[in-house]
């Protein structure tokens, strides 16, 4: 077990662009990072037997993910060589067209943050205990399914 | 002997409660037997099973205070 | 020939976090959009013989670029099924911890956006007739010379 | 017959100039002779020609208005 508490990644609703923003404006004083790859979740407002996805509701089984998430990050940095790595999703409601996960890792040269980031959204999509609602037009719904490569 | 029993998404949705307890349930087998007989729709739905957060894919003993957890596939992202 | 203008990739000074999040925000209305990927290039402060990189002053053969561009542009999007594409690179002097590039992909999977998101990014580096003079903290400088993969 | 020849990065630098137009010019190889004669550091520096913005790999007789441009080792993004 690890002594530090795992970070938190959930937040309640969508992951507003400005807070993107100042996520990446905290890494200027940050003068060996070179290179920054982000990977954003968005919903789609699919159309499933005629009924539009308006929006996903999601749950998650909070403990075990933060551990497992906690597992992943100390993988991920023990694999690549990054400055830094932050991850962050939506529990709740999050309309089509707003983002839903937010991942960003940071290198000094580029295929350390565009590897890592790619690995950890696999990751996150196969091995975190989330479930997305989605919420169809007419207040009906469905349990929706992840395409795992 | 108590256990709490956490679910999620569809399996929720089927027990139509998201935690409750078990009494006197020997194992995992038992347990998804048990829920399985009281909620026939169970038995088509695909879900892990997870004791104190760790997904088990055999039959495992549960102990006094165990958590165990049906999750369907994950979907987040 | 294209018969369109070649868009243009230019701005003049470091890429803006603020303009990262309009960039991103302005996607919110395309809600077959499922996946973003982001790559930024920050100017990182190394240490050369000692002399520490201060800034990278970019000049570029600009009708060259955008002519290039423009047919990477079109290559991207016969290659893979995006929604949208958007390439940002600066001129003059970006000082370290400054963004001086940022490539942002976007589609409904999110597979095609981070594959070609990698891909803009090793064309831009090896393709595109820019140059970065990088200005060391006594005032001499040196051309940069990219890592090509 | 005029062509106009624009420099860029370290080939910039040692010619001293970014654009300058040059007289009766045949070929991109008279060029490069020309200015390697000129500027000896030439020699040792990589670059590479390109002819009205494409990248020539042999020796292309120039037009009258042809834009020949030399081009360091990219080094953007």
């Amino acid at each position: 077990m690890p002594d530090k508490k795992p970070k938190d990644i959930f937040i309640e609703g969508p992951v507003n662009p400005q807070f993107i923003s100042d996520s990446i404006a905290q890494h200027s004083t940050k003068t060996s990072i070179g290179a920054h790859s982000i990977f954003l979740g968005q919903v789609r407002n699919d159309v499933i037997n005629g009924n539009e996805v308006t929006a996903i509701d999601y749950t998650a089984y909070r403990e075990m993910c933060l551990e497992k998430m906690q597992a992943i990050r100390e993988e991920i940095f023990a694999k690549y060589p990054l400055t830094c790595m932050h991850i962050h999703h939506s529990l709740g409601k999050v309309k089509a067209g707003e983002i839903s996960l937010f991942v960003f890792t940071s290198s000094a040269h580029r295929k350390a943050a565009i590897d890592s980031c790619e690995e950890v959204v696999e990751r996150i999509k196969a091995e975190l205990p989330v479930w997305g609602k989605e919420i169809f037009d007419d207040s009906s719904y469905q349990w929706k399914k992840n395409n795992i490569n | 002997m108590k256990v709490s029993v956490l679910t999620f998404g569809e399996v929720a949705d089927i027990v139509n409660a998201s935690s409750f307890d078990l009494k006197d349930v020997e194992d995992t087998d038992t347990l998804k037997q048990l829920l399985e007989d009281k909620f026939p729709r169970l038995k088509e739905t695909r879900y892990a099973v997870a004791v104190d957060k760790k997904i088990v894919n055999q039959n495992v003993t549960l102990e006094d205070a165990s958590i165990v957890a049906l999750l369907p596939p994950f979907s987040g992202g």
